[in-house]
């Protein structure tokens, strides 16, 4: 019998603003089982209680960096989801 | 420098910090907590950051305003609880030439309120409070004027 | 108040005369006595004007921004001898709109160049003396960088 | 025989900047026999010691107001000969 070696992933998550209100928290670490994108951690998120207060595409940085929704994670990573921009 | 503080801003430090017998014109913009959003009486503010990436945007801009135009730009923004008719962000852009100080300046406080993250509640007279920015802030927005 | 004046102009209090709980977007401009004009190393000015008409037509331009924009405007423009260094002219616009109050204080000090009865005369570093302005200096500054 | 009455005009004159130097005063008056421009104001005031460093069609004003060479000038006038402006 063959055995499968998992390689499991987790990443940072920062939330700001509403968003945090809305998911009653500033920051949480996801785990994935495999390879994953923005676009699938969001998903996740909004599956949180609060997190249909986040929208489907929201503004992301990654590493501080502005992310696409398809941008792929990787052990380690910090996700930012950024509400709408108010400074100045 | 660092572009957030949690401190009063002080204009004349950010004017010291690039003011230079070389440079004889200097435009500044002053952002001022006003007593007013949306046609709503506004008490208070509370800015929160992102402030890694916050620094690093606003270094990026700053640089980006040097690079374009031979001028020399100190930036601060201040974060926490503010209350109406403090500075929430100050921007000082001096040169010899009085049309790139104005050109720069104008870049600056543009580029910081489009790239920059950081988020405004904001508190009202009437009890309520509201993220600014958030779908229903940007709803009323539209037919309201802004800075 | 007048616009002229021969003490050393202090930014916070033009600022004060305009601020206003409503107005959160102040625009600035200083001009300062530069270390060089048209490639000559300059030690100092003096300032001098044709004081009611200075007075009359800055009130003149002052009217016009506040009419054009949504702004109130705060100005004042030193005479008499002046170091490096120093502040020579202050605007400050102040607006609930930041454009308005870009477009303002731009406009003002453009106007204040163009219209406003003062001279300047320079000293510099080698001993000479020099009218700004005079066909001479307008000379020389045709193919010099100047504020 | 007939008399002719001559209403003389008594202007004052203010000089700035470099033109003040050029004519070593700040203030003169200048009195006519009859109608006078300012244009033939100033061709009175280049006639006189250094006059010759102003020039033929100076920025003046008339009693604060932009005057052209061709205003007419009456009696109490404050006509001031404006250098290249330098303010700012």
């Amino acid at each position: 019998m063959a055995t499968t070696v998992t390689s499991t992933l987790t990443v940072r998550v920062l939330l700001f603003g509403s968003y945090a209100e809305a998911l009653e928290r500033g920051a949480l670490d996801l785990t994935f089982s495999g390879p994953v994108t923005v676009g699938e951690a969001l998903a996740r998120l909004r599956a949180l209680p609060g997190g249909e207060r986040l929208p489907a595409k929201p503004l992301c940085a990654l590493n501080l960096q502005q992310a696409r929704m398809g941008s792929p994670l990787t052990e380690g990573d910090e996700l930012a989801i950024l509400p709408p921009l108010a400074g100045g | 420098m660092s572009f957030l503080t949690e401190d009063p801003i002080d204009l004349g430090c950010l004017l010291a910090l690039v003011q230079s017998p070389a440079r004889g014109g200097i435009a500044s913009f002053l952002g001022i907590v006003r007593n007013h959003q949306s046609g709503r009486a506004v008490v208070g503010l509370d800015y929160s950051a992102y402030a890694p990436m916050a620094e690093a945007v606003s270094q990026e801009i700053v640089s980006e305003a040097e690079s374009r135009w031979d001028v020399a730009v100190s930036l601060l923004h201040r974060i926490g609880k503010l209350s109406v008719g403090d500075t929430a962000v100050a921007v000082v852009a001096a040169s010899a030439h009085r049309d790139d100080a104005f050109l720069a300046c104008r870049y600056v406080i543009e580029q910081v309120k489009r790239r920059v993250p950081i988020w405004k509640k904001e508190y009202y007279a009437d009890g309520s409070v509201m993220w600014v920015g958030s779908g229903e802030a940007r709803e009323q927005a539209r037919t309201a004027d802004r800075i």
